[in-house]
């Protein structure tokens, strides 16, 4: 196909619809590259604690909650579906399919947005935030042959992590061949990466609102147009990647069963009391 | 098509197009161009144009190139004394941070992208606008909120880590400002990914007919390669520093050793880009060079494919040599030999260009306006910054000058030595074309001599002060390095007098200046072969081009000289390629 | 095409190719989602240190399908395909050296 | 105005390691030099010869893959001619040989000075003394933030770094004294962290060892010497409390008088040796100083052990004039000792000159 056969109004600097389109497409890719090297910088640093620190990173995984997590993942899954879906619906001239689409992607990805902020929700209610906060504890230690308790500054952070491996994970047992302030690391990466990754998926779910707006104010009626559908397709697809190996980095490396993922997402969502 | 060549006697030139009806001001003073086409403070403010967004970007680096100027001042003038003249400590580390931070992050990176690229790389390529004008404008604005955070910094009492922010100084112990200048950094280096994305685009599939590859012009190249690292580095200095951030903010942290952290590891990710930016920042003045010599020299640039295919080799092998800056940091020592090696392939494209930048010049015919000499003393000045560079860059003797007074030196014959006599070069070159002023021919020169003069006094007696190990970023010092010092400031001021001379006459050519007309300079490249100033589309019709940017000999000459085993023909009647009948480009360096 | 080097360069660029039909793109979520399955498979099984690499790899074939099918690499130009090799490219080379020191820092000298 | 004569136009070369560096150092500027001289060379002959005449033409000159050959192959021959030199110093420069398995020196970088622990257990602040033609292994961390243990004359220069070890070693080959400095920035005070490196020759350097010599201005002998232990006793058993310089004291102030002659009480004279001041010590009125009261009490083996009694010896030796400390400085005299008002003293005691933890 030439130049010619694709209609529609050119901005003032183009020559014609095909250089336009071909250049806005290119120009997200370019910016895709940006991107990966933005988040390749902090899976760099996480991969090389994790090199140093497998055990306590280990750890720091399987306090997380799973369920959450898996289920979140199919509901990127989906929304990259339903993006694809929308391509088609712009380019046939499908104006309702599109609408519906573009809802329905906002939809799934803001259901992905609710369950995660129910996680940190979840987090911060059990206590894992990295900081320097302390409370006294009562320990009991050897003095002078005999045992006697003593009130001694734990770090906040330390408690909450045992009192979660040992409900999650070590079936109620204590058990410690990590070192917390390295947990603390991996929580520290934790945070960053979900959160950078929370922060380019609100950024998509305003630009798939305006582009919303712009499909019922019959924008998309040059069906030409529907590459600007597919242009933020590119970045909706690179966000959800980015969630492909978070889930494995962060998520699946520890100890974790299937069981206890269902529990843990019936737990998030109400469904049951678990063990609290 | 032949028969503009038979012309020669109109032209000493052979421009890339050909001639179109010239739009001249002095026949029709009411042809619009872009700088009247429209009034008023939001025409500016809300504009889309390439242009005046490229003068939006002068006007604002000017204003810090001075900010920075004056930090630089108040560092030279205190280390006059061994136990420093004017500032307390603390006020000198802030001032010399000020210094790095403004100068390298809103003046050096932006500078010729900002200012050159966005009004230039359109014109040469002959595309109406950059690709995404809207993203070049929204470009600008993020630009000037990073460099407001710079600002407010410095308002609410400075940043002392210096510009490299290595933790856990600037994590933990610092109490200034790192974390308004960590923004600062993080927005400032997406408006360096937008424009270099723009440029990038705008070079892919802006072109107009028959500007192939190969007949791109040199600036063009190293802007290209320039907008290929920004791209690619920026982001890995974005995320370190939002980590940095992290660290700072919550108290415990990534580069924290007390927690398992490593401060190793924010020194790779921060030389991962920043290495690659000091090509940044030069890149883009090897290509103003390119063009400036070529155009005073009335010659073809000697080895197109050399230069063109050593700036990509720059930015690509850029990226592979970031650990030389941490020879002594504790990097694994396998891995410092690596980096070492690299950094020895490296020098080669720069050495490359230097050498074909000399050979331009032979058999031309010289003339030496300011861009000109501002050209000449950028290769001057350069080349001993590059030099430098292998002492630093061998891993034994870098144990020993690493982090004196000779790395500032280096970097400053490079840096300043180097961009900046490239960016007065390029200014004073292409002033006309902006303006369609001509300014003042003796005052020029001589602010290019007062310059070079200047600059190069204060920094040679940093070589030797640095090669007796006196240490960088200090304000007292042991005082049998004081007359080291005082030669150094004293050049200071000379050289800063120097920096002031062009806003005096170029000011005044702006509103006294004599019509430049649309090609002063009898250049050949796109951008002047329409009126000056440029409409606001920049050409009337979509040029077509038929020829490498810099046929300057063919023109009047026919004498061509055979110096690669006899390939190079006389052009004008032998030679299919230039004239454009076959699909092949313009032979090039051949 | 015309094989004149005068013509607009950008000419070729402006080939654009057919949106994905929806039954493509359901089959690919298919795929996809056997994958994700998959890493969570993996993810709960007891593979000890393996599992990290296992589950990894099963994410990038899930990353290079979604790149592949719904990014439309499939029917890219070769510049599309250089600008995401080089994304991954620079990526690599980032890991190689830094994680190089990670693990040669302890090594002896020579 | 300015010390010109004693501008330095080259650093010492105080290290072996420096011999090889500068050779290395000079190659290198040499061929740069000379590269640099080529195209400063052909700059300006083109400037010259092809400046615009009228008339002439330019010529039409594309390029040449041979000179482009040339000009890559050359430099880079001798750019990887630096990198293998340079690895080969650099290799050199940071493996200890083996003989300094047992002169392991440590640094602790802390905002802003230098903690220097000596094998032998002697400790420094913001010096290190060492021998010359002994080479010595270096050890650094830091308590803060990366700093860097840098000597020019050495050519030597490490990163401290908090959290982690790294080390370097010197093989110093000329007495003297030279800079030693914080190379990596550290905030405020970061000029201040600076200090001196002194190579002794054996003598001295035995002597410093033993307290007696000093590097430096100080009055202490240094932290760790027998001299530093016997200045301890000497303020705990009050000694001072006679033995000082006032105008009103009871007895005489011991500076300087190691191997001197001594006036006795009785007009014969005697060398003051270490077995004059051992007596002195053990049974004072074996021979008492003329012109002074016979007051000082004889201190037994359960006050003063043999040991501790080489040390206070020690530090008699290395007494100069003025380095005995004021009264009041380290010990306040006891409670009902006579209370003389000290002029030396300024109401708030003075600052320890060093040589403390």
């Amino acid at each position: 196909m030439a130049a010619s056969t694709v209609e529609g109004p050119v901005a003032h600097h183009f020559n014609n619809m095909g250089q336009q389109l071909a250049t806005v497409r290119f120009g997200m890719w370019l910016f895709l590259v940006t991107e990966v090297l933005f988040f390749g910088g902090v899976f760099c640093a996480y991969t090389a604690y994790r090199i140093w620190y497998p055990k306590d990173f280990e750890a720091g995984s399987a306090a997380l909650n799973v369920g959450i997590a898996s289920v979140n993942t199919f509901l990127l899954l989906a929304s990259s579906l339903t993006i694809t879906l929308a391509i088609r619906a712009a380019y046939v001239g499908n104006q309702g399919g599109l609408m519906r689409n573009l809802l329905l992607t906002i939809v799934l990805g803001s259901a992905f947005l609710g369950l995660k902020a129910r996680e940190y929700y979840l987090d911060y209610e059990e206590g894992l935030m990295p900081g320097t906060a302390k409370v006294m504890q009562k320990q009991k230690v050897e003095q002078n042959g005999k045992e006697v308790e003593i009130e001694v500054a734990v770090p906040k952070f330390d408690i909450a992590l045992e009192e979660v491996l040992k409900r999650e994970h070590f079936k109620g047992e204590a058990h410690k061949d990590y070192d917390p302030s390295r947990v603390m690391l991996f929580f520290m990466f934790y945070y960053s990466m979900t959160g950078l990754h929370v922060l380019h998926m609100i950024i998509g779910i305003g630009l798939l609102t305006w582009q919303l707006i712009l499909a019922r104010s019959g924008f998309f009626a040059h069906k030409s147009r529907y590459v600007y559908i597919e242009v933020m397709s590119l970045y909706w697809h690179f966000v959800d990647m980015v969630w492909m190996f978070l889930l494995p980095l962060l998520y699946l490396c520890g100890p974790h069963t299937s069981s206890q993922a269902i529990e843990q997402f019936k737990m998030a969502i109400g469904l049951s009391h678990g063990g609290h | 098509m032949a028969d503009i060549l038979l012309e020669p006697a109109r032209l000493d030139y052979t421009p890339q197009m050909l001639p179109e009806p010239e739009v001249s001001f002095e026949k029709h003073p009411e042809h619009k161009h872009y700088l009247n086409h429209e009034y008023g403070l939001l025409s500016w403010l809300l504009t889309v144009d390439h242009k005046r967004i490229g003068l939006m970007y002068l006007v604002s680096v000017s204003i810090f190139f001075m900010f920075g100027g004056i930090a630089a001042g108040l560092v030279r003038t205190n280390l006059i004394t061994p136990t420093g003249a004017i500032l307390e400590l603390d006020q000198y580390n802030k001032a010399f941070t000020a210094h790095g931070t403004i100068m390298l992050f809103l003046f050096l990176i932006p500078v010729i992208p900002g200012v050159l690229g966005n009004f230039l790389v359109p014109m040469m390529i002959g595309a109406k606008d950059m690709a995404f004008p809207k993203l070049n404008l929204a470009s600008y604005y993020v630009w000037a909120a990073g460099a407001l955070f710079f600002v407010w910094q410095l308002i609410v009492g400075g940043l002392d880590t210096g510009w490299t922010l290595y933790p856990p100084y600037s994590s933990k112990y610092s109490h200034t400002s790192v974390m308004y200048a960590g923004l600062g950094i993080f927005i400032t280096g997406f408006s360096s990914i937008l424009t270099a994305l723009n440029i990038i685009a705008t070079v892919h599939k802006m072109r107009c007919p028959g500007m192939t590859w190969g007949r791109l012009p040199l600036f063009v190249w190293a802007m290209y390669a320039t907008s290929v690292i920004q791209l690619l580095g920026t982001p890995v200095i974005a995320v370190t520093v939002v980590m940095l951030a992290v660290e700072r903010m919550v108290g415990v942290g990534i580069f924290d050793p007390n927690l398992g952290g490593d401060p190793i590891l924010f020194q790779h990710m921060f030389w991962f880009y920043s290495h690659p930016a000091v090509y940044i920042m030069i890149l883009p003045g090897m290509g103003v060079i390119n063009e400036v010599l070529t155009c005073f020299a009335r010659k073809n640039i000697f080895g197109y494919k050399a230069v063109a295919w050593s700036s990509v080799g720059i930015a690509v092998v850029g990226f592979l040599v970031w650990g030389h800056h941490m020879f002594l940091a504790g990097q694994g020592y396998y891995l410092a030999m690596v980096f070492a090696l690299l950094t020895m392939l490296v020098a080669v494209p720069s050495a490359i260009k230097v050498f074909n930048w000399t050979a331009t010049l032979y058999g031309g015919s010289i003339t030496f306006q300011a861009p000109m000499l501002f050209a000449l003393g950028f290769i001057i000045l350069f080349t001993i910054g590059g030099v430098t560079g292998l002492f630093l860059g061998t891993l034994g003797t870098d144990i020993h000058l690493h982090d004196t007074y000779f790395v500032i030196a280096h970097f400053h014959y490079t840096m300043v030595g180097g961009m900046m006599f490239a960016w007065q070069a390029g200014l004073h070159f292409w002033w006309p074309k902006m303006t369609g002023k001509m300014y003042s021919d003796f005052w020029s020169r001589l602010a290019a001599i007062v310059m070079l003069v200047g600059f190069a006094l204060t920094f040679l007696p940093q070589f030797a002060v640095g090669y007796l190990g006196m240490p960088r970023r200090y304000p007292n010092y042991p005082p049998e390095f004081q007359i080291y010092n005082v030669l150094s400031t004293a050049a200071a001021y000379v050289q800063g007098i120097g920096y002031l001379m062009p806003i005096f006459y170029l000011g005044y050519s702006l509103f006294a200046g004599k019509a430049a007309g649309n090609n002063p300079f009898k250049a050949t490249g796109l951008e002047w072969q329409t009126s000056s100033p440029p409409s606001p589309h920049n050409f009337e019709t979509t040029p077509q081009v038929y020829f490498g940017p810099y046929e300057y000999a063919v023109a009047d000459g026919l004498k061509i000289i055979p110096l690669n085993d006899g390939k190079i023909h006389d052009i004008v009647h032998e030679d299919p390629d230039l004239v454009g009948t076959t699909p092949k480009e313009a032979t090039h360096g051949s | 095409m015309s094989h004149n080097p005068h013509a607009a360069v950008h000419e070729e660029e402006s080939v654009h190719h057919e949106a994905t039909p929806d039954a493509k793109s359901f089959v690919t979520f298919f795929v996809l989602a056997g994958l994700a399955l998959l890493a969570l498979f993996v993810g709960f099984s007891d593979l000890g240190s393996t599992k990290v690499v296992a589950s990894l790899a099963v994410s990038t074939v899930q990353a290079c399908v979604l790149a592949y099918f719904f990014m439309d690499l499939r029917s890219a130009d070769k510049l599309t395909w250089l600008v995401a090799a080089a994304s991954i490219f620079w990526t690599f080379l980032m890991f190689l050296f830094i994680l190089t020191d990670f693990l040669t820092r302890h090594l002896g000298v020579l | 105005m300015f010390a010109f004569m004693d501008t330095p136009l080259l650093p010492e070369q105080a290290s072996e390691f420096s011999k090889e560096y500068d050779v290395l150092f000079w190659y290198i500027t040499g061929v740069s030099a000379l590269g640099a001289s080529v195209v400063y060379g052909l700059l300006i002959y083109c400037c010259f010869a092809f400046a615009k005449k009228d008339g002439v033409a330019p010529k039409r000159i594309l390029g040449s893959n041979k000179l482009e050959f040339l000009w890559t192959i050359i430099p880079l021959m001798f750019f990887l001619s630096f990198f293998v030199w340079g690895v080969r110093q650099y290799d050199y420069a940071i493996n200890p040989p083996a003989e300094t398995a047992d002169r392991e020196y440590t640094v602790v970088g802390k905002q802003w000075m230098w903690k220097v622990q000596h094998p032998t257990g002697h400790r420094e602040i913001n010096e290190i003394t060492l021998q010359e033609g002994v080479a010595v292994k270096i050890t650094g961390t830091s308590e803060d933030v990366i700093h860097d243990f840098g000597i020019p004359a050495f050519r030597s220069k490490f990163d401290v770094i908090p959290g982690r070890y790294t080390t370097a070693w010197y093989k110093p080959i000329k007495v003297g004294s030279y800079h030693l400095f914080c190379d990596q920035y550290c905030g405020q005070g970061h000029s201040q962290m600076v200090g001196k490196v002194h190579v002794l020759s054996q003598e001295n350097y035995a002597a410093w060892l033993e307290g007696l010599y000093r590097v430096r201005d100080g009055k202490n002998p240094v932290d760790g010497s027998p001299a530093w232990e016997g200045r301890k006793l000497f303020l705990k058993l009050q000694c001072i409390n006679c033995h000082n310089r006032e105008s009103e004291s009871r007895a005489p102030t011991l500076e300087g008088i190691h191997n001197t002659k001594r006036a006795l009480l009785g007009g014969s004279t005697v060398v003051a040796d270490d077995t004059y001041l051992r007596n002195s010590i053990r049974n004072p009125m074996l021979q008492v100083r003329d012109g002074w009261k016979p007051i000082m009490p004889a201190y037994t083996r359960a006050q003063v052990t043999e040991e501790e009694l080489l040390n206070v010896i020690s530090y008699l030796k290395s007494l100069k004039p003025g380095d005995l400390p004021s009264r009041s400085e380290m010990s306040p005299a006891p409670v009902g000792a006579p209370n003389i008002p000290d002029p030396a003293v300024p109401p708030v005691p003075a600052p320890t000159t060093g040589g403390t933890r």
